[in-house]
């Protein structure tokens, strides 16, 4: 039964219960398994990201204690070397690409919609089959660990220890493999986020009311673009180079193993960013609620973050000090990396700035905030050092590396994301997380970082180098890897200490309601978890705060179907009302297509026939997926607004 | 969900059916294209990395590219935009007739276009596995060559669909893109035949 | 919900996993440690004639890809290349076809490398660790395509000289007759 | 259309490296090119007086003279009458190696030695079918095949004495009865243990046997011997390396150059103790001027192959040597490969001519070296007279005529890590062994050679005695223009080219020069050619059964009639791959030559049989 069509200026009536029937219908997914597996949802799918991700986060936090483990005392015989290669490739592999992109991306996938006000990403079907495919992919490194032939070549596999001369077995090609699952995955998603900010904003959010976020994660989709094509490339040169034999890193028929160098860190240092721009996203969209004011400088924030993004492309070289290029090369290099700190530093006294002028309140991912800034500071500061060329050189490979983008990256990256994970749980799941146990997780997190990591900047300057599995007692090196050590113990039962968390507010937190935090973005705008079409009345945006700026009444759109999926278009720059676009129904074939994907990137590894048989699955599943089901030709016309026959 | 709402906006009238950028997939399409064009882009700069290892090129003992077939197949892309184009403006009218024969007019201009380049692997005179040199060409060529595999496979199921299946109205705008997808490919391949075909005669 | 099918399912995929286990740890292991050379050629033959019948016709390490890859090292290492080049021979007989003299077994290559051969094979078990042999034997093995392809190598860090391992066509091996001893044959007078 | 079509078949014709390896070379016709004229009474070269043997035709030495013109004045077959050349008998000697002997001649009765197992057949000429009368086996020790580089052959042996006298590979020098076959004296000069074999053939001066040693691939030291004729004991031994003492170098040492000159250079130019597995054997050719009682002969390259385990200029390695036969006194030396970067061995003939030469006559040594140029030698003092390139070279510049310096070009220098592409000429050289002949009715020195180059990887080698110490990846193709071979006519006097033949496959059989100025060479398919000594212009040829790398010899037998003999039987360096068995997969196999000789085993089989033509 359809609702009575609501007009201009009419106020929406409390009892809008059969309308919220009827888009439960249309938006719902089946019930059960099949439901399930074909649901097109992006906040299903979003949680499954994020839940996956950050198993594959634990994942490497055992690996992780395991090192940590093996090198607590000198010549410890737990570990031998064979799998210690194996366990700090997996923990930095596991922890760059199926943690750390990967959940950045999940959360916008989550968020994006609902913080933009719509009722689904753009590419719901593409988005489905991008989990999917992480899934295979993550799942497959995994299962290839467990049979010993887990990569060895440390995570940015460098050629030609990487190379089929001198990688031998499958060990190498699992880790090109990964690669390539997972940056397809990255670029789908980011496409599906520059799409959805683009064109499916709320009516009035221009672009300049966006919240810092979805800017980020906007930013961040354009670095995935430009960089992850790079590692891409490499992989397929190195999959290529192993597999058939090409020579592109082969120094001997002309090709060249700085190529991969290149190649590799022209992705990998935007990655860095990549990552931690979402997390100041994090941070910039979740201070002000806990500071109760609008953040400070929106428009440099804005700008800090883009010039970040640019600048992430010109300093990939400061990774490659040691391998002998020019000196004006190094030079240039000192100098972007050097100054990369002006925008990064604009961000943090712009929240400095929020803080100080805002009335703060200390709950717990306002501690994650603080905690944040305090770690990040270190990192930015050793970073700086190691721009220096000489300095580097002097470091280069030692536990001083380890240190610093442990600082950057768990302060910088794990720290908002803990913090996001305590802001944004009641969003999710309709209850809050205890604060108790989450000052317990912050403080014992918060110490075990710095005990783990503050004593490897000594260990460094000592000369203790990276990636060796045991050292001599005469080093000295004992204590402060045993007292590093600990702090991983440390940090591991704060991570338990999470786990309690969620397990027990699950169970019986303190139930949400809408808007907990009196927060200002959109998502808090609609019920706790939302409905499957996020927004019963699309919302119209008046100013940067939304939920602050609107005032006593919500302004909301009408006239999209009820009857069939239908997302409002508007126009990229100033969000008028552009289109109403027909949405796909949940399909079982982007999983289809994933696993078609999946059996031919992993039997590629063992025999060139997996392009015919992949690629014939693959196309089974693309036909699949692309032709009109009676579904679809049923919602269709609904849509009576034209006709084939039309024009 | 206690707060007061106010219909301010109604949607009702704006159309369902939109092309060019108006349309989500304008920009899916044109998003895939940046990053397949990023990666092409990545692969001519690893050409010319390259090519700095080489005093010669082609490295002495490697015989030049034939470059008279590839040019005609070259040639043959080009003139292919012209059914793109006559695609993108039948659907644009909704004519679906005339947007089913160009689809089949492109599906076989597709198919040509996968025999030339098989040729085109032939004319390089040179495999992957001997050195450098024949691992770039052959990349580059391969690279192009599964965009234009796969293009294929989607202009000749769009064909399919549009002679045997249900032609829903957003086919239409599926079909202008592909018009617009067509045009990359073509522009994608020009500076490719160029550097493989061309560019070892030069430098 | 799955509770039917998740027990087949599961004993299946156990089962397909230990299948892959199997053929990945026979691929896949690296073994570090090693005996002191001279170990008697016939314990270590034997050896190889128990894993003969047992795991492996590839000998110990016909399968894993480290030590073809630590064979192939060797290989160069004690000049083994000098006289077979990287398997089309030279002064020594080529060891990427199918022809064998003295016998193509794992068994009777550790015993070519360790005691030599009368036709100008020297004797390297001096020289040369039982388990660095059954590497060498390994590597020798797979020039010619014996052994597992999953565990050889598509390419080396050199100068292309040749198809790399795994793409050297798999030959069957034949037993040769070493080249006949000369006996001056009749005379054939053209009048 | 059909250019794209025929790539498209050769590229699946050949599989793998196809790019690589030449095209349809048996289809490949021969051709000449006629580079400057001949004045009609010949270039005024004479073969120096004084070593020029009469012709009583015989053939006792593989170089006939002690000049090594390798001229037959027999002229019975003259360039008319070639064409009728038929096959008179042949014999088959069990043998399939390479066969690089070539047949002596002495009185009514043919000696021939094999590749390894060094047979040594006795026929008598004078029987219907030339008779076997016996044969000689001298029972080398097995082991020793696996210790020559280049396939198992022998060169030959040489006659003095009522002894035919003759280098077995297992380093035995062997004096047998000319007449019964029996061994007169055996005495073992070498030591397979340390890779040492024998190929030469040896010279017999005066009362000295004179041999030398191969395996500079093999990590051996290098040296040259004289035996004594009559007992075979070991009167002097000259090392290429090590100090003066043991290179004999005493005070009567005179080297032209200033580069040549110091004490003790055989250790200095070496990084330690390196001089002791230096290489720098002898397995070439000596010449022998009674005038000035000079034997000159150059030594081979140093090892390993690979030059930056041995910094300096390592001498005596690549060297050429003037000395006493008697003492083995070196009188001068001429390094031509200091620091020998690509195999370049000095081992070459010298051909001993007397030229004008600036108004005046001049006694000079032509020596065609493997770095690709050929040098005129004064045979007194060892200056160069000039140095011109035979061959395409990228591997140097010029011969500084000054200070008689090899300008190398240093992009082709073999670095660690690093390929070095195109050297030219390849690791054999413009011409290897393969020995030249001089018709002083023409003044032109005919040069069988090969054209090729290489790419080559240095690595890094450690020395176990008895084992290969080389230290490098070669892997060899075709030089410019796409053929393997040449046949140079060279006139010696303005050191120019007069005539060039192209031949598919690197013509690695020795050249025979005769009074009817006919030049007889084979090629490695089997052809057996004879050409214009003028002008190149081909004459004949027979198709034998297996390619030819011996060397051809013209006698008159015991009928009055002239005969031309040669073994044919394909193997050496260059034919290892049909010789050995090689895979034509392993471009790097026989010391990288099989990545230029692919095709040989669709064009010839193994092979060892002796051909004798005549005219009937």
């Amino acid at each position: 039964m359809t609702a009575p069509p609501l007009v201009i200026g009419e106020t929406v009536p409390v009892d809008v219960g059969a309308e919220r029937e009827q888009m439960e219908r249309v938006w719902g997914s089946k019930r059960g398994l099949w439901g399930w597996i074909t649901t097109t949802n992006h906040k299903e799918i979003g949680k499954r990201y994020i839940t996956t991700a950050f198993i594959f986060f634990l994942l490497g936090g055992i690996e992780a204690a395991m090192m940590r483990a093996q090198l607590s005392r000198p010549e410890n015989s737990l570990i031998g070397p064979d799998k210690y290669n194996q366990i700090f490739t997996m923990h930095g592999t596991t922890m760059m690409f199926l943690f750390a992109v990967p959940i950045m991306e999940a959360l916008g996938l989550y968020f994006v919609p609902l913080m933009v006000g719509t009722r689904n990403v753009a590419f719901p079907r593409l988005n489905a089959f991008g989990y999917w495919l992480f899934l295979i992919g993550g799942s497959f490194l995994y299962v290839q660990f467990f049979l010993n032939t887990g990569p060895d070549v440390g995570w940015f596999a460098y050629v030609p220890l990487s190379g089929p001369a001198f990688g031998p077995g499958k060990r190498a090609d699992t880790w090109a493999q990964t690669i390539t699952f997972t940056e397809i995955v990255a670029i789908v998603g980011a496409i599906e986020l520059i799409v959805t900010v683009f064109k499916q904003r709320a009516v009035g959010m221009s672009l300049n009311r966006i919240p810092i976020f979805v800017w980020a994660m906007l930013v961040t989709a354009f670095m995935i673009m430009f960089a992850m094509p790079a590692v891409a490339t490499a992989s397929m040169y190195l999959a290529l180079d192993r597999l058939v034999g090409t020579h592109f890193f082969n120094p001997a028929e002309g090709g060249d193993v700085l190529l991969w160098q290149h190649m590799f860190w022209f992705f990998g240092h935007p990655e860095v960013y990549i990552i931690f721009l979402p997390a100041t996203g994090l941070v910039s969209t979740m201070l002000p609620a806990f500071t109760r004011r609008p953040v400070f400088g929106y428009p440099a924030m804005v700008l800090a973050l883009i010039s970040v993004a640019f600048m992430a492309f010109g300093l990939w070289v400061h990774h490659m000090f040691a391998t002998g290029i020019p000196q004006l090369a190094a030079s240039f290099f000192t100098a972007t990396s050097t100054m990369i700190a002006i925008p990064t530093g604009v961000q943090i006294f712009c929240w400095l700035a929020t803080i100080w002028s805002g009335r703060p309140r200390f709950a717990t991912p306002m501690l994650f905030i603080m905690g944040f800034i305090f770690l990040f500071v270190i990192g930015g500061v050793t970073g700086v050092m190691i721009a220096s060329v000489p300095f580097d050189l002097q470091v280069h490979d030692t536990f001083f590396i380890v240190a610093h983008f442990h600082y950057v990256l768990v302060g910088g990256a794990v720290f908002p994301l803990f913090g996001a994970f305590y802001y944004w749980f009641p969003k999710v799941t309709g209850r809050m997380l205890s604060e108790r146990i989450g000052k317990w997780n912050f403080w014992l997190f918060f110490i075990g970082m710095n005990m783990t990591f503050f004593p490897m900047h000594w260990l460094g300057f000592y000369g203790m180098p990276r990636r060796v599995y045991t050292y001599l007692a005469s080093t000295g090196w004992g204590p402060l890897n045993l007292l590093s050590s600990i702090g991983a113990l440390v940090i591991a039962s704060s991570v338990i200490t999470f786990l309690v968390n969620v397990v027990v507010s699950l169970r019986g937190g303190a139930v949400a309601g809408d808007n907990p935090w009196d927060a200002d973005t959109l998502e808090w705008a609609t019920t706790s978890p939302p409905p499957p079409y996020n927004f019963l009345h699309l919302p119209v945006v008046q100013g940067r705060s939304a939920l602050w700026d609107e005032g006593d009444e919500r302004q909301v759109t009408v006239g999209t179907s009820t009857e069939r999926r239908e997302v409002l278009l508007t126009t990229p720059l100033d969000a008028q009302p552009d289109s109403r676009e027909s949405h796909p129904h949940d399909s079982v074939w982007p999983l289809a297509m994933a696993l078609a994907i999946g059996v031919l990137f992993i039997t590629a590894i063992f025999t060139p026939l997996a392009l015919p048989i992949g690629g014939a699955l693959a196309l089974i599943a693309f036909a699949g997926w692309a032709w009109p089901t009676s579904q679809d030709v049923e919602s269709e016309k609904s849509d009576e607004k034209i006709s084939l026959e039309g024009a | 969900m206690t707060k007061r709402e106010r219909v301010t906006v109604d949607v009702t009238e704006l159309p369902t059916i939109v092309f060019g950028s108006r349309g989500l997939l304008w920009w899916g399409t044109w998003g895939f294209a940046v990053a397949e064009g990023m990666t092409l882009f990545l692969s001519i700069a690893t050409y010319f990395y390259l090519r700095r290892n080489f005093q010669t090129y082609p490295p002495l003992g490697y015989p030049q590219p034939d470059w008279f077939a590839p040019t005609i197949g070259m040639a043959i892309f080009l003139a292919t935009c012209i059914p793109a184009y006559m695609l993108k403006k039948s659907a644009v009218r909704l004519d679906k007739d005339a947007a089913t024969r160009w689809l089949v007019i492109l599906s076989v201009c597709a198919l040509v276009l996968c025999g030339v380049r098989t040729i085109d692997f032939y004319a390089l005179r040179v495999l992957w596995m001997t050195s450098a040199y024949g691992s770039i060409q052959w990349v580059l060529l391969g690279f192009h060559g599964s965009l234009l595999v796969i293009e294929a496979a989607e202009v000749i199921g769009t064909a399919v669909l549009f002679i045997k299946g249900p032609v829903l109205p957003r086919h239409f705008p599926d079909a202008c893109d592909i018009g617009n997808y067509w045009y990359f490919l073509v522009l994608s391949w020009l500076p490719i035949w160029f550097i493989v075909y061309i560019g070892p005669r030069i430098w | 919900m799955c509770s039917r099918f998740a027990e087949p399912a599961a004993r299946a995929g156990i089962v397909v996993l230990v299948v892959l286990a199997l053929a990945a740890c026979s691929r896949e292991r690296r073994t570090f440690h090693d005996s002191p050379p001279a170990a008697s050629v016939a314990a270590e033959s034997a050896k190889a004639v128990r894993s003969d019948s047992g795991v492996s016709r590839d000998g110990p390490y016909g399968n894993n890809a480290w030590a073809l890859s630590q064979g192939k090292q060797l290989f160069s290492a004690f000049n083994c290349v000098g006289c077979h080049s990287h398997g089309g021979g030279g002064m020594g007989p080529p060891l990427m076809d199918s022809a064998w003299i003295y016998g193509f077994e794992p068994a009777n290559i550790y015993a070519t490398i360790a005691n030599g051969r009368p036709n100008g094979m020297p004797a390297f078990k001096s020289r040369i660790t039982p388990q660095q042999t059954w590497e060498l034997v390994a590597y020798v093995r797979s020039m010619s395509g014996q052994g597992s392809k999953a565990a050889r190598t598509n390419r080396s860090d050199e100068m292309e000289v040749r198809p790399a391992e795994a793409q050297t066509k798999t030959e069957k091996p034949v037993l040769v007759t070493p080249p006949p001893t000369v006996t001056p044959p009749a005379q054939e007078g053209h009048p | 259309m059909s250019a794209l079509c025929a790539c498209a078949l050769s590229l699946n014709g050949c599989g793998l490296d196809v790019h690589r390896t030449p095209a349809g070379a048996e289809g490949q016709q021969p051709h000449i090119v006629l580079q400057t004229a001949l004045p009609p009474g010949g270039t005024g070269a004479q073969i120096a007086a004084a070593a020029t043997a009469p012709e009583d035709g015989q053939w006792i030495r593989p170089a006939k003279d002690f000049a090594s013109s390798r001229f037959s004045g027999l002229n019975e077959i003259t360039t008319s009458n070639v064409a009728q050349l038929k096959p008179a008998w042949t014999f088959p000697t069990g043998v399939l190696r390479g066969q690089e002997a070539a047949p002596i001649v002495v009185g009514h009765m043919m000696y021939v030695v094999t590749a390894y197992p060094n047979l040594l057949y006795a026929f008598d000429l004078s029987k219907p079918g030339a008779s076997l009368k016996w044969m000689y086996n001298p029972k080398p020790a097995t082991s020793s095949q696996g210790e020559a580089c280049c396939d198992v052959v022998n060169r030959g042996a040489s006659y003095a004495d009522g002894k035919i006298i003759y280098a077995t590979l297992d380093n035995n020098v062997v004096a047998v009865d000319a007449e019964s076959g029996k061994e007169v004296w055996r005495t073992k000069v070498g030591d397979i243990n340390k890779g040492e074999t024998m190929t030469m053939a040896p010279l017999i001066v005066k009362d000295r046997v004179l041999v030398g040693n191969s395996g500079g691939e093999m990590g051996v030291r290098g040296w040259i011997k004289g035996l004594d004729l009559k007992t075979g004991a070991v009167k002097w031994t000259a090392m290429h390396t090590g100090p003066d003492s043991v290179v004999l170098i005493g005070p009567s040492f005179k080297p032209f150059y200033k580069k040549d000159q110091g004490t003790d250079l055989g250790v200095k130019t070496w990084p330690g103790t390196t001089w002791q597995i230096g290489g720098g054997g002898m397995w070439g050719w000596i010449s022998y001027d009674p005038a000035l009682d000079l034997i000159f002969y150059g030594s081979s390259n140093p090892g390993p192959w690979n030059p930056e385990q041995r910094p300096g200029d390592n001498k005596w390695t690549s060297t050429f040597f003037a000395r006493r036969p008697e003492t083995g006194e070196a009188i001068w030396a001429y390094q031509m490969n200091p620091h020998d970067l690509h195999d370049y061995d000095g081992v070459n003939e010298s051909i001993l001519l007397d030229i004008p030469w600036h108004g005046s006559k001049r006694g000079i040594l032509v020596h065609p070296d493997r770095n690709g140029y050929m040098y005129a030698l004064d045979r007194a003092t060892g200056e160069v007279l000039y140095a011109n390139p035979y061959v395409h070279i990228t591997s140097s510049d010029s011969v500084s005529l000054k200070t008689g310096e090899l300008a190398l070009n240093p992009t082709k220098e073999p670095k660690m890590g690093k390929i070095v592409r195109d050297v030219c000429p390849a690791a054999p050289g413009g011409k290897d062994w393969q020995p030249s002949a001089f018709s002083p009715r023409t003044g032109l020195m005919y040069v069988p050679h090969q054209n090729l180059c290489m790419d080559e990887q240095p690595t890094a080698v450690s020395y176990i005695s008895g084992t290969p110490y080389v230290g490098m990846d070669v892997r060899m193709k075709p030089g410019m223009g796409g053929n393997r071979g040449f046949v140079t006519a060279w006139n010696p006097v303005t050191g120019k080219p007069v005539w060039r033949i192209s031949e598919p496959f690197p013509v690695w059989s020795g050249a025979l020069a005769t009074a009817g100025d006919v030049v007889f060479y084979g090629t490695m398919e089997g052809w057996f050619k004879a050409v214009d000594a003028r002008t190149g212009a081909p004459l004949w040829k027979y198709k034998t059964t297996s390619g030819i790398i011996g060397q051809p010899v013209a006698f008159r037998g015991p009928d009055g009639k002239e005969y031309v003999a040669v073994m044919s039987g394909v193997g050496g360096w260059s034919g290892a791959i049909v010789a050995g068995g090689l895979d034509p997969r392993d471009s790097s196999a026989a010391l990288g030559f099989v990545g230029a000789m692919r095709d040989l085993p669709r064009v010839t089989p193994k092979g060892g049989t002796l051909y004798v033509f005549s005219l009937r």
